[in-house]
């Protein structure tokens, strides 16, 4: 990494009207070891002392080959391994990898361990949101809200310990539905939990939503319109934060998404105090689907007739879903053996982060870990 | 009284004893293994990329500049106000005569702006 | 000799002003220790009261409720690898640790914890306390020059910047009040407009309150609050403490200006920010909040006097009243301690710990006790309402810390320059027009 | 500005707001956080933790029949059974089973293979230790199963 820093890089992201190394700029390094780039991300900066003239970032730190490692590991396998890409919101990464999985062998989960998954990825919505936000508030420097959302999000773990039997990592889905029945309770514990935050989230809101130092930092802060997203090719939250209506949940819905009645809250100016709105109103949308899905989960089986050994036909299959942080994809591509030939990720935070170049540029060093934090990046996605 | 003033001297002396002593009672306990990864400036873990001791920003001294004009102003305040009742509306009117100056250059920094950051 | 020592004893002036310095050396020390003992209790409070509100419950392991937690960790700086940046300016980083504890420690020679609990009284005592005060801002601007890496200058420059310019704010604010004490006297206009003088004195300007039967913060409701709020956000300011920590914003700049630092050295730089926090705090309760005095100073009570126990025959009942606090918030604090001890879950382990307890819950009951005998409690009132005082500023320092987010750099110094700094000259004039009302009305007769 | 916002904003309503929050989460009941050695959270009946090989309660001889499925099912090839074929009874027992737990993700995907319910995830969720070599477990190990930590002074 320190030979990029000796090979001419900086004379190429300088722009052509200003000479890298006048008076006033000073080259920092953001990160890996820094305490707001949420992981290992090292963006480097080009400051005119506050102001920021450009940045570059260096991902890769946290590189582990999961898609290369998923050619050498059954279909089965390789679940498992998923949950380790953004491990804040595992259970997402698993559906979509068992949809994706599944439409490669032409199978479809039963309804009710449909049910069952939307009400977990559901609550790893919520759980995301709720670490998003206790970071982003402690970038902006209030520490607080980090230890009641961590709080919050303590009961959705607790959930999934009794129901899979992990916090984190959940392995929680298998190909053709789920493995575990739910557990005496479950449907108890979720509307218990429902009914626990919603006046919680309330609270993250009277802590910062009017507080005149929140609005000040995030209005008109890391602005990207719906058009810049567009051609970006940012999705999730950032998205519906410049104004459009677009969630995979309704545009395609999957998993049974269609039978639920909820709204896709947007923003106006695509700043960052939109996407913190849009969070929170979909942390409330969340707890919607929750409340529908688990009253309302139909008997049956679990788990469709899936092969002992898969070997899904020859074929390619593109499945995405809405993850927390945006258009979660799986390309797998199938050889006819056990192994798939090739599994290509689309991860949100991947393509969410390209933008971050657009957002800071012109504003001040305080309004990077803003923007970084807002963008809701999780590196272990970005590096796979 | 000027024996009032003497403290200040008597104090220094004990801080100038007290702190560096201390800082000699850990030089005596504490373990001392530099290497060089460890006596490099904190850069993230990445190498440093230059000196830090380049020019920066001129924005800041406008502000050392803008405060000293109105920080000396201040200090012009204090012996008013302690006589301000001797003075009078005299001495009020004067002071805002003085004040009035000010304002104006103040509001032309604004205008100017010498205040804004970005 | 003896005579030398025992004379200042009766005296009714700080020992700077009688001339003795033994007392002064003795005064010096017992603030030099003292204000260290604030800051080992506030270390100790931050983290609790920070963790409560956080639903964490902070130290727990060293001691009972963490109380050894200062302790464990002053040993644990003292052993601590120094390590000194190999390109660093050694002289420079050396001294700049030790330039801001003397810095912010010398402010405490005027700070008056009584009207003779003080090392000295200057007659330019406010002007003192602010022009050193400000000097902080040099082993700050050293220790981040000196370091020799981005970071720690970025978080230099950025402290200078902000430091001067609440500075102003803060001038204009103490302005205000310094034209207040001038308003005592009994004049040809009525009450407030005699040919008295204004004083500089820290001493002086709390007697001023005393005699105007006023705490400056209610002086000409709101004028007095508007300053107070205009010099108590400068002060947070001043102190580099949330919400505009941004010298040392640790999600930006990892730790501003004292990143290079470890060990001792560090260690020195927040016991300065914390001694820092006490000063400000003290010019903020002189100024404004009465200094010494109690609450509602010049309300006595109708006279009572009841032999052995209280015979002060110019006092009133109300003060006998008031008289008792100091013990009875040391009783509070001990029936606190018992009353957790008691709570401490029954369990071997814990066993020594909830001992601990116990005995600090008698320490602290002890000293209420003491507190409740005549004479001491006499003696201890105006140093006890001080103190009290700065315990409420610094939970409030806290209490900010966390709720509130943190300023951007550009907004604060918006804040300073164009919101503090109009708002504290419109103070000023307001005071001075008020102040001189009646000479203004008697003017304006006559023109008429 | 309309007056009511103007209020708000010149007496701090929206920062009170704030501090009232954090002012009333003060109270000690409202405390989350557990003193761990003392009070040990409730661990989940499904809980993933150290794999265990489950004996015959009565006879105490081993369930494992040497088939290699959680061998073949563990992602990472952590699992190495080792056995041999009886002659008396023709029938493959195992010999040695090792599991480099170190590098154990606790998928439960070999507990999901497990013909016999043999191999099973225990809820033992103390095992650090200090050093790696500890972390390769053989079969007395895991067939001994949880071990919960004691404190003592």
């Amino acid at each position: 990494m320190t030979d990029s820093t000796k090979s001419g890089f900086y004379q190429e992201t300088a722009g052509p009207d200003q000479t890298f190394l006048d008076a006033n700029e000073l080259v920092l390094n953001m990160g890996p070891q820094h305490p707001s780039t949420h992981g290992v991300l090292r963006v480097i900066l080009r400051l005119d002392g506050e102001k920021v003239l450009g940045t570059e970032c260096v991902i890769g730190y946290l590189h582990r080959g999961v898609e290369k490692i998923a050619e050498n590991r059954t279909y089965t396998m390789f679940n498992p391994y998923v949950d380790r890409m953004d491990y804040v919101a595992a259970v997402s990464n698993g559906l979509g990898y068992c949809l994706a999985v599944e439409k490669l062998l032409n199978i479809e989960a039963p309804p009710r361990a449909a049910y069952i998954r939307v009400v977990l990825t559901e609550l790893n919505r919520m759980a995301s949101h709720q670490l998003w936000l206790g970071t982003h508030a402690l970038d902006i420097g209030a520490m607080t809200p980090l230890f009641y959302t961590f709080r919050d999000r303590e009961e959705i773990l607790k959930i999934y310990e009794k129901y899979c039997g992990a916090r984190l990592t959940t392995h929680a889905f298998r190909i053709g539905g789920t493995l575990y029945e739910t557990y005496d309770g479950f449907e108890q514990d979720v509307n218990n939990f429902v009914k626990f935050v919603t006046p919680k989230i309330g609270e993250y809101e009277e802590l910062l939503t009017t507080n005149r130092i929140w609005v000040e930092r995030t209005k008109g802060v890391g602005v990207l319109s719906g058009k810049d997203c567009i051609d970006f090719g940012v999705t999730g939250p950032v998205l519906r934060a410049g104004g459009v209506k677009w969630d995979l949940r309704k545009a395609q819905p999957y998993s049974m998404y269609d039978k639920f009645d909820f709204e896709i809250p947007t923003g106006e100016n695509g700043d960052t105090f939109d996407r913190y709105i849009v969070r929170i109103a979909e942390m409330r949308q969340s707890l919607r689907i929750i409340d529908q899905a688990v009253n309302s989960i139909p008997a049956g089986p679990i788990m469709a007739k899936v092969p002992k050994v898969m070997k899904p036909a020859v074929g390619e299959v593109y499945v995405s879903i809405e993850a927390p942080k945006g258009e979660l994809g799986y390309f797998v591509v199938s050889d006819g053996s056990t192994q798939p030939y090739r599994v290509r990720v689309r991860p949100p935070s991947f393509v969410n982060l390209q933008a971050l170049d657009k957002m800071v540029r012109g504003a001040l060093v305080a309004d990077v870990v803003a923007v970084i934090g807002t963008l809701d990046i999780v590196l272990g996605e970005v590096d796979r | 009284m000027p024996q009032n003033y003497v403290p200040i001297f008597l104090f220094v002396a004990v801080v100038a004893i007290a702190i560096p002593a201390t800082l000699m009672i850990g030089k005596l306990v504490r373990p001392n293994n530099p290497e060089k990864a460890k006596l490099m400036p904190y850069e993230c873990g990445i190498d440093p990329v230059d000196n830090a001791r380049g020019r920066y920003t001129v924005r800041f001294y406008i502000v050392a500049i803008l405060f000293v004009v109105f920080d000396v102003e201040t200090i012009f305040l204090f012996p008013w106000a302690v006589q301000y009742r001797a003075l009078g509306l005299f001495g009020l009117v004067e002071m805002l005569v003085f004040l009035a100056i000010l304002i104006v250059g103040y509001v032309w920094i604004w205008k100017k702006g010498a205040l804004e950051w970005v | 000799m003896l005579d030398y020592v025992t004379s200042y004893l009766h005296s009714s002036l700080t020992p700077g002003q009688a001339g003795n310095w033994l007392w002064a050396l003795v005064y010096i020390l017992v603030i030099f220790a003292g204000v260290s003992g604030i800051v080992i209790v506030m270390n100790w409070g931050e983290r609790k009261a920070l963790a409560h509100m956080q639903v964490r419950l902070g130290p727990m392991r060293v001691g009972p409720h963490g109380l050894m937690q200062p302790i464990a960790d002053a040993i644990k700086l003292l052993t601590k690898e120094d390590i000194m940046p190999s390109e660093a300016d050694k002289p420079i980083f050396w001294l700049a640790p030790v330039w801001v504890v003397m810095i912010a420690f010398s402010v405490f020679i005027v700070v008056p914890f009584g009207p003779t609990h003080a090392v000295t009284d200057m007659n330019i005592g406010i002007l003192f306390m602010l022009g050193v005060s400000s000097l902080g801002v040099l082993g700050i601007v050293m220790a981040g020059w000196a370091s020799n890496s981005h970071f720690p200058l970025m978080g230099a420059l950025r402290s200078s910047a902000q430091m001067v310019s609440y500075e102003i704010a803060m001038g204009l604010a103490v302005v205000s009040a310094i034209v207040m004490t001038g308003l005592g006297g009994i004049g040809p206009y009525g009450i407030g407009s005699g040919a008295g003088s204004g004083t500089l004195s820290m001493i002086g300007i709390v007697q001023a309150q005393a005699q105007q039967h006023v705490w400056f913060i209610f002086k000409f409701f709101p004028v007095g609050l508007v300053a107070f709020f205009i010099f108590a956000v400068a002060m947070i300011a001043e102190t580099n403490r949330a919400p505009f920590d941004l010298p040392e914003a640790e999600s930006e700049l990892v730790a501003g200006f004292h990143t290079e630092y470890s060990g001792l050295r560090w260690s020195l730089f927040m016991l300065g920010e914390y001694a820092g926090m006490v000063a400000v705090s003290s010019i903020a309760i002189t100024l404004w909040l009465g200094g010494w005095l109690r609450p509602f100073p010049s309300t006595h009570g109708p006279a009572i006097n009841i032999p052995f126990l209280w015979e002060h025959p110019e006092q009133g009942v109300v003060d006998f009243a008031f008289s008792f606090a100091p013990a009875l918030v040391m009783l509070a604090l001990a029936f606190f301690s018992f009353f957790n001890a008691m709570r401490m879950p029954k369990h071997p382990l814990l066993k020594i710990q909830t001992i601990g307890l116990y005995a600090f819950g008698l320490v602290l009951a002890g000293v209420g006790l003491i507190l409740l005998a005549p004479p001491v409690r006499d003696r201890i009132q105006d140093i006890f309402w001080f103190v009290f005082k700065i315990a409420c500023f610094m939970y409030l320092y806290i209490w900010y810390r966390a709720t509130w987010p943190r300023y951007r750099f550009d907004q604060l110094m918006k804040v300073g320059w164009k919101v503090l700094l109009p708002l504290g000259l419109g103070v000023l004039l307001v005071t001075g027009i008020i102040g001189l009302g009646p000479e203004i009305a008697a003017w304006l007769k006559g023109v008429v | 500005m309309s007056i009511a916002p103007l209020l708000n904003k010149v007496f701090m309503v929206d920062l009170i707001k704030g501090l009232k929050v954090t002012f009333k989460y003060q109270h000690p009941k409202e405390v989350y956080t557990e003193q761990y050695p003392l009070e040990r959270p409730a661990i989940a009946e499904r809980y993933r933790g150290l794999p265990r090989l489950n004996v015959n309660p009565e006879t105490g001889e081993t369930l494992c029949i040497a088939c290699n499925l959680c061998a073949t099912a563990c992602p990472e090839h952590l699992i190495v059974v080792q056995s041999e074929r009886n002659p008396a009874t023709k029938r493959k027992e195992m010999t040695s089973f090792t599991l480099d737990i170190s590098r154990c993700m606790f998928c439960g995907l070999c507990a999901e293979a497990c013909s016999t319910d043999c191999l099973e995830l225990s809820q033992d969720y103390e095992f650090a230790l200090y050093s790696r070599d500890g972390f390769i477990i053989d079969r007395a190990r895991m067939e001994r199963g949880s071990e919960p930590t004691v404190y003592t002074r």
